[in-house]
């Protein structure tokens, strides 16, 4: 039998027993069980290490609020850290382990820096560890060296490198309702709405719905309050219009009544069974939002408040109604209000005993009165606890009368032995979403507590949610709130019976018993109650500035039991109300959110990824593959022994000596039709289109609006109102957006449609001397002789069966078609190409070559194109028509873009053999450790076999007034340095000789 | 936040692309006066409240929409076609 | 006549994949379109593109936003912008019949055969499938048969229509289609799927 | 007041910390100053700490409409940086870094500037050569820049996905090792507690509603706290800074102001030394002194001025930092704030005289500002003191516009989503 587990009452299956581990010791628990009420069962009271003194502690709550007992889940082969010990469910084969201690739990060297308690109080680091001015620790080498002892014992749980081997999920979800919490309101809230038809959603964030009523032990019509939630639940899981979600924490309130959620699916599991995901992130679009998240208690804030065995009041009673576990063997209760006066009953109902009932008001009522008499004590009003025992575990309490009105202690202290305290400090509605959703709380003096603001968004609030706490309450609140967001009127029908309470839950003002010693405001933080002072003495006042100089608030627990009473303590300090000291505003998450569940089905993908139609080709010929955007592109096919340098020169050498064939399905294609395309075109490029004949193509350029170089491709017209662009790769889509921006939005009186095309074709470009050769012996229909295709010629033919249209133009400079087909027929078009250059040795070339093959001819890409360059930057200044206005040419002539000194392009080739390397500086001084101002800059470089050198392009001031010249590659991050010349940027046939043969 | 795109229906953020200020209006193609396409090109109002607004429904519809929304809590008050002239989108 | 290839690659088998124990909840697979178009009407004409790809068609196409049809012969066609549709079918000649009878005052038509890959997924867990992938509500309230609806997944542009109470064609973008299948395919594997 | 030193706050320690002073005075507005600042972030506060300690112009106050340091001081991810391309902005940020590397001893405030390193991940041979341009560029700024290949980064940042197998496979990274974070909150107390030593009065919950003028000339203030003259007006008000001018009479300025969100996780043990950034999208991320991860992204990309993001930047930015570490997926989401950021049409500030007489501007800042800040500071007080520029933020002008000479460090042009 379990130390502290009751002979029987709760929620768990006494018949089902559950082993798990604890570091590395064995415990069981039961089915139903939390790990920490399975600890508490066990008597583990030592159950985590504070953040900065590393003081002991236990199990503070039995919820999502949980400060203290947050261990680390060693499950799939990796470690989950800061988990709360009460968020967990325990199933067989669970491993933990606690955290921010060493070596062990119970022997901490951490603890030690509870001796400097003192000097490291709130903010004590902005004032120190400076260092010298002089010698060698000046600058920021001091505090560096203090910072990796900081860091070291800072943070919390530790984390692996392992990658998560986890699936994650996203599920969208569209209703009409969505009820936030299924407790007593959050049921009767869905039912409510349900029952009108609507489509209804209800999360959560327990892994059962009832809340209040699994451990209140009231009556609700006429049955056991969890009976009548777990019947009402089965009704409602019965209705095809309502979906039930538990585990499911409700944890983001978005624009446009979006709302987040997060269920973890299978972490109560031994393990998430396979193609199953662990966790889901729901992304839940509702017209209408119930918000029933309930209420959290807050503790009281007094000296030795931290030990393990001191809870919350309401914790105490969970423990022992739901689970069947007493927190301790001796309990004093120590309240402002009437609430804990159940726990008191409840403890003596299961078999405990309570030492005392501490009460820092001077009287109480008969129901509170009545409630101490069944626990078997008299409450000791207008009391306070000012003082804890014991190390690392409580041994005792000591009680002082205290005056609530003034604050002040009296009389003499008194020692009560016990090994447990529950504590309430009254009842904060949680009111995370409702601020999340964009309004401010609303501090209610008479309820001790901030209450929900207007709605700003479309959502009813029920139950504790609205500060009205009481089963009666929940159900009616709960009721209307369902009614309301279906837009109904309150229904007068019955609710279910239940017996009423006198029990008065509103707390006297008292929030903190200022004694000697440490008083814990932020338990994982460390923040006391002094330190909340200090912050006040040094000026930082608003709440935002006390938040951040202390870091209260700021743990994984987002400060749920200790916000309020901090800015409690804060008001106290500055002489004013709590509203006047504010409140922060809640921001998303409402509790903590696996990064992978949001990253969800990307997780691991991150991006799609594109393919060519003869992608598999390329792999099977060993390409090695390179992204682009979201294509993959082959960067060179090396041979056996190859690598990628030799081959592309191999394959650049091919294409000059041969004929070479590379994949171009990677373009960005856009059909443009209609009777005014001719129109666009000339408006969008800085050419002219409209002149262009059917049958032809040409190159174009776009600017931006700006003036600067955009986009470059060919366009080829294929009927009268009918072309296709071609863009650059990587602009395929920002081309795209741009043409259709200026018909939507510029130009709307423009007949012209736009449709991406990119996937139609598959596109292959067959270049060198033997280019017309590997044509001829495979197009069918049509002649490619020079004749029939001019350079900038299309002819429409096919190959093998397969329908092609030709386009003789040359990126590389040699006489070179573009061969278009039907994607689906790519692979096929492709493979006959490839037979049609078998006698000419034809070469399957990548991008490196590609690459290659543009330096020597000086064609300009996304290197120069980086929008920072004009068209008279590259010396493109013959494309800018003078005819006709374009997009750009009403800015493009601003002084700085026409200076003489821009950088301008030009070639460059290296003088000492040695490589040249793109991003490479170019400097006029030859001292490669002081290389001097930088004149520019290599875009782009190659071995040119052509040249049998290696050559680049640069962007150089001045651009071709220094050809001719002499300057020096610097290239400091490749410890580069050597000497070029500046030449023209048309390395290779600068007359265009072979193209046009 | 959902956009009720005027041909699709309401649909999430993720589909739409900003597009920016719709208040500007473009000078005459051949105007010289570099001040107003200055003024065109880079001058916003960036109202803290009401502001009016270009998006496209890229991952959707494909059409720009003018949208008023206030910038102050991201509330939209009115969704149209960039393009009246659509019977499709009037039939919506 | 050239077979096109099918750009889902050597991953996508016949077979039952996933959870299945329990038998599989959906199928998946690739819908042969011969001829997919996108028909493309001027402002104002979008009743009379409808009415041209009607007649042509053989099916009752409206001009209303995320409106479709389809025919016995399998021809569908729904909106997937102002003016614009999606037409698709089994016979080759579809595409440049269509292109034939829209005339240039109403509107323009375009070729997609190639261009675009059709999948479709069916079974009674599809709508659960689907909603992993797209915010898009899938009920048969929100979302009708033969209704079409353009939208994304991440980066990939989708065009969708309700062919059956419990199926639905995706048309996407040739080069995303085996990228986009290894999602539907992981978004299915916890209902268990068979690929067709 | 005090120094601050480890004596200091031991002696304090012995007298139960009861001794300790605000750290800047509460004073009420005077009716005159010789320049009003506008803006109590670390940009207004820096300006006012250098007008006082660099040019002795101590009749100055800084006009907060709320509480200081809480703009995007408060609320950023503490990157410091000068790992530039452009060579105006090398010559800025770089005067910069050398400002924060003697900040704390300049303020007697620990600002905690951890030279830790900045890692920039390329994914593609042409990002590498972009990388590579940048480190050189930077290099020959007199800055320290270092090409460190996969397995270097593979030592360095233990969790990377350094396979070849990655989606997006790392080709090389770009790193900064003077580079670091900075604990951005006690960059803004620092600045506020050495202006206020030198006397500078220091205004919380101050807001201008308007401004004073004669003809032209702007001559002071109106704010919720009455009418202020001064000699000079400055503004640093980051994502306000178009409501602010629309006071001022004007009405359409080269800057749009966006939502950028940021995020941190739950606390850990050491996990990853330096900054790292991943190139294959945009992401940023390092490791807080208390151990939280800090990251963000890109901008929710629309204007906003609501401090509140949306959903799919959310995901985003998750998915990114999941691909670059794999791990992290396990490692959970503690909290996530959004921030208005002023997005300039170049995406680079604007310190500058005018566009008023009278009135000094100081915006643009992009999400770039936090590392800006001693040098922001710096060079704008020069400005305000002696009416000229900086040579460091002369090139930072509304004429750039004009002339076409904009500072395009990502060469997206006047679209201000995209900076």
């Amino acid at each position: 039998m379990s130390p502290r587990r009751t002979a029987k009452g709760g929620l768990i299956d006494r018949a089902r027993t559950i082993r798990f581990t604890f570091d590395g010791e064995n415990y069981v628990g039961h089915a139903g069980d939390s790990l920490a009420s399975a600890l508490l069962a066990n008597g583990v009271s030592l159950m985590g290490r504070s953040f900065k003194y590393h003081r002991p502690r236990g199990v503070f709550s039995a919820g999502v609020e949980e400060p203290n007992a947050l261990v680390t889940i060693l499950r799939e082969g990796v470690r989950e850290p800061n988990i709360p010990a009460t968020q967990i469910e325990l199933h067989d084969g669970l491993r933990v382990e606690s955290q921010n201690r060493f070596p062990s739990l119970a022997w901490d060297l951490g603890a030690l820096n509870q001796l400097g308690g003192r000097l490291i109080g709130a903010g004590f680091y902005y004032k120190t560890f400076m260092g010298p001015v002089m010698g060698p620790l000046k600058g920021t080498r001091f505090w560096m060296m203090c910072e990796r002892a900081i860091r070291r014992a800072a943070g919390l749980g530790r984390a692996d490198y392992e990658p998560d081997p986890s699936r994650y999920e996203r599920m969208n979800a569209f209703c009409d309702v969505l009820v936030v919490g299924g407790g007593i309101a959050g049921l009767m809230a869905a039912e409510a709405a349900a029952n009108t038809g609507k489509q209804v959603v209800l999360a959560e964030q327990e892994p059962y719905t009832g809340g209040f009523a699994r451990w209140s032990g009231e009556i609700i019509g006429g049955e056991p309050a969890d009976t009548w939630a777990a019947a009402m639940t089965a009704r409602l899981a019965k209705l095809d219009n309502v979906r039930l979600l538990t585990r499911t924490a409700v944890w983001g309130y978005y624009d446009s009544n979006t709302l987040a959620a997060l269920e973890r699916v299978n972490d109560h599991l031994a393990r998430t069974p396979k193609g199953h995901a662990r966790q889901r992130h729901w992304t839940i679009r509702a017209d209408q939002v119930v918000l029933a998240t309930g209420a959290l208690e807050r503790p009281i804030v007094f000296c030795g408040n931290d030990r393990p065995g001191i809870m919350l009041a309401g914790a105490v009673r969970r423990y022992v109604a739901e689970f069947g576990v007493l927190p301790g063997s001796k309990t004093v209760i120590f309240t402002n209000n009437d609430s804990a006066y159940e726990t008191a009953a409840v403890i003596r109902r299961a078999g405990g005993h309570v030492a005392a009932i501490v009460d820092v008001r001077p009287q109480i009522g008969d129901e509170a009165a009545a409630r101490a008499t069944e626990a078997g004590v008299v409450a000791l009003t207008g009391h306070a606890i000012v003082g804890t025992r014991g190390g690392k575990a409580l041994s005792g309490a000591v009680v002082q009368a205290f005056d609530a009105a003034t604050g002040s202690l009296s009389g003499e202290a008194r020692p009560i032995d016990c090994d447990s305290i529950a504590v309430s400090g009254g009842w904060q509605p949680l009111i995370h979403l409702a601020s999340q959703a964009g309004a401010k709380p609303v501090w209610r003096a008479e309820k001790q507590a901030f209450l929900p603001p207007e709605p700003t968004q479309r959502w009813v609030g029920a139950g504790a949610f609205l500060g009205t706490f009481g089963t009666r309450q929940a159900l009616s609140s709960g009721r209307d709130a369902g009614l309301k967001s279906v837009g109904k009127r309150s229904s007068r029908a019955k609710l279910p019976e239940t017996p009423a309470t006198e029990l008065d839950l509103t707390p006297a003002p008292v929030l903190e018993i200022r004694g000697k010693g440490k008083a814990f405001v932020d338990l994982q933080h460390d923040v006391t109650a002094d330190d909340v002072r200090l912050a006040h003495r040094e000026g930082f006042v608003s709440v935002e500035h006390l938040k951040r100089y202390t870091t209260l608030g700021m743990a994984t627990d987002q400060g749920k039991t200790s916000n309020v009473p901090g800015l409690a303590i804060m008001a106290d300090a500055r002489g004013i109300a709590i509203p006047e000291a504010g409140t922060t505003r809640f921001r998303p998450p409402f509790s903590p959110v696996a990064i992978g569940a949001l990253a969800a089905e990307r997780y691991g993908e991150l991006k799609p990824e594109r393919f060519t139609p003869m992608h598999d080709w390329h792999s099977e010929r060993g390409a090695e593959m390179t992204p682009a955007g979201l294509w993959h592109r082959p960067l060179a096919y090396a041979n056996a022994g190859e690598t990628v340098d030799q081959a592309y020169i191999r394959e650049t050498a091919a294409v000059r000596r041969s004929v070479g064939i590379v994949d171009v399905s990677t373009l960005g294609k856009i059909a443009v039709k209609g009777p005014d395309a001719a129109g666009l075109l000339d408006r969008v490029y800085t050419n002219t289109f409209s002149t262009l004949k059917v049958g032809k193509a040409r190159y174009g350029l776009m600017l931006r609006e700006d003036g600067l170089a955009f986009d470059d491709g060919t366009t080829w017209r294929l009927g009268e109102t009918d072309f296709l662009m071609t863009t650059t790769t990587a602009n395929a889509g920002p081309v795209m957006q741009h043409l259709e921006y200026c018909l939507d939005v510029l130009w709307p009186d423009l007949r012209v449609h736009l449709t991406s095309v990119t996937d139609q074709w598959a596109g292959a470009a067959i270049a060198g001397p033997k280019a017309r050769a590997v044509l001829e012996r495979c197009v069918s229909g049509t002649g490619v002789d020079n004749g029939t295709l001019p350079f900038m010629g299309i002819v429409h033919g096919e190959i093998d069966g397969a329908p092609v249209m030709i386009c003789r133009l040359s990126f590389s400079g040699e006489l070179a078609y573009e061969v278009y087909c039907g994607a689906g027929h790519g692979l096929h078009v492709w493979e006959a190409l490839i037979e049609a250059g078998e006698p000419f040795a034809m070469t399957p070339y990548g991008m490196e070559a590609l690459g290659a093959l543009r330096i020597e001819k000086g064609h300009v890409t996304g290197a120069e194109i980086d929008g920072r360059t004009t068209a008279r930057d590259l010396y493109l200044d013959w494309m800018l028509s003078k005819k006709k206005p374009f997009i750009g040419s009403g800015l493009m002539d601003r002084p700085a873009l026409i200076d003489k000194n821009r950088a301008r392009l030009v070639g460059v080739v290296s003088l000492d053999g040695q490589r040249l390397g793109g991003g490479a500086h170019l400097v006029e001084r030859g001292n490669r450790d002081e290389p001097g101002e930088s004149i520019g800059h290599v875009t782009a470089y190659c071995y040119s076999p052509a040249l049998e050198k290696y050559i680049g392009l640069a962007l150089v001031k001045g651009g071709k007034t220094r050809h001719g010249t002499r300057a020096f590659q610097s290239d400091p991050l490749r410890k580069r340095f050597g000497q070029v010349e500046i030449v023209s940027h048309h390395f290779f046939d600068p007359n265009g000789e072979r193209m046009h043969g | 936040m959902l956009i009720d795109c005027p041909h699709c229906g309401a649909r999430d953020l993720s589909e739409f692309s900003y597009q920016g200020d719709a208040t500007r209006t473009r000078p005459d193609p051949a105007s010289t006066d570099t001040k107003a396409w200055i003024d065109y090109v880079y001058n916003r109002p960036n109202p803290a409240g009401k502001h009016r607004e270009y998006w496209q429904h890229a991952g959707g519809c494909r059409a720009h929409l003018v949208i008023e929304r206030d910038t102050l809590n991201h509330e939209i008050r009115s969704v149209a076609l960039a393009r009246r002239d659509y019977n499709g989108g009037d039939a919506a | 006549m050239v077979e096109r290839a099918s750009p889902l690659g050597n991953d996508f088998r016949p077979g039952s994949y996933g959870d299945f124990a329990n038998g599989a909840d959906v199928a998946i697979s690739e819908v042969p379109k011969a001829a997919i178009v996108e028909a493309r009407a001027w402002p104002g004409k979008e009743n009379a593109l409808a009415g041209l790809v009607s007649s042509t068609c053989k099916l009752k196409l409206s001009a209303l936003p995320n409106s479709g049809a389809a025919n016995r012969e399998g021809v569908c066609a729904f909106n997937i912008g102002p003016g614009r549709f999606l037409v698709s079918g089994a016979r080759e000649a579809l595409a440049g019949d269509i292109a034939q009878a829209v005339d240039e005052e109403t509107g323009t038509v375009t070729d997609l055969s190639h261009g675009r890959t059709v999948l479709a997924i069916e079974g009674a867990k599809v709508e659960w499938v689907l909603a992993k992938l797209f915010a898009l509500d899938f009920s048969n309230n929100a979302f009708p048969i033969h209704a079409g609806r353009a939208t994304a997944h991440h980066d990939v542009f989708v065009q969708i229509q309700r062919r059956g109470e419990k199926r639905f064609e995706l048309y996407v973008f040739r080069s995303f289609a085996r990228a986009f299948a290894k999602s539907l395919r992981r978004a299915a594997q916890d209902v268990g799927y068979t690929i067709k | 007041m005090a120094e601050y030193s480890a004596f200091s706050l031991l002696k304090n320690a012995f007298s139960g910390n009861r001794d300790w002073k605000p750290a800047w005075r509460k004073p009420d507005p005077k009716p005159n100053y010789d320049v009003i600042v506008i803006g109590g972030g670390g940009h207004g506060l820096a300006t006012a700490y250098y007008l006082a300690a660099e040019h002795g112009i101590t009749n100055v106050a800084v006009l907060e409409r709320g509480w200081l340091g809480s703009g995007n001081i408060g609320r950023n991810t503490t990157i410091v940086r000068s790992n530039y391309l452009l060579p105006e902005s090398v010559r800025f940020y770089e005067h910069s870094m050398k400002l924060w590397e003697n900040l704390s001893h300049e303020l007697n405030y620990n600002v905690m500037f951890s030279q830790r390193g900045v890692l920039n991940l390329a994914h593609s041979p042409g990002q590498a050569d972009a990388f590579i341009r940048r480190g050189n560029a930077m290099r020959h700024g007199g800055v320290d820049a270092e090409w460190l290949t996969p397995c270097e980064i593979g030592r360095k940042v233990p969790g990377l996905d350094i396979s070849g197998s990655a989606r997006f496979p790392i080709t090389g990274g770009l790193l900064q090792p003077r580079a670091g974070t900075a604990r951005h909150d006690a960059v803004a107390w620092g600045y506020a507690r050495a202006a206020d030593r030198r006397g500078v009065d220091l205004i919380e919950n101050c807001e201008v509603t308007g401004f004073l003028r004669d003809g032209d000339k702007i001559t002071g203030v109106s704010t919720t706290r009455g009418d202020i003259r001064a000699k000079k007006v400055a503004l640093a008000v980051a994502g306000s800074t178009s409501r602010v001018l629309e006071r001022a009479g004007i009405d359409t300025f080269p800057i749009e102001s966006h939502v950028l969100q940021a995020f941190v996780s739950e606390a850990l043990k050491p996990f990853v030394d330096c900054v790292v950034t991943f190139g294959a999208g945009h992401l940023y991320m390092s490791q807080s002194d208390k151990g939280g991860l800090v990251f963000g992204g890109s901008l929710d990309f629309y204007n906003s001025y609501a401090q509140r993001g949306n959903l799919p930047t959310v995901e985003d930015v998750t998915s990114e930092i999941c691909a670059m570490f794999p791990t992290v997926a396990r490692l959970r989401l503690l909290r996530s704030w959004g921030g208005v950021m002023d997005m300039s049409m170049d995406g680079s500030p604007i310190i500058t005289k005018g566009p008023l007489p009278g009135l000094y501007l100081n915006c643009g800042w992009c999400y770039g500002g936090f590392k800006a800040t001693p040098a922001s500071g710096y060079s704008f007080a020069w400005t305000i003191a002696k009416d000229e520029p900086h040579t460091i933020n002369a090139p930072f002008t509304l004429k750039r516009f004009e002339r076409g000479a904009a500072i395009d460090e990502t060469g997206h042009g006047p679209t201000p989503k995209l900076h």
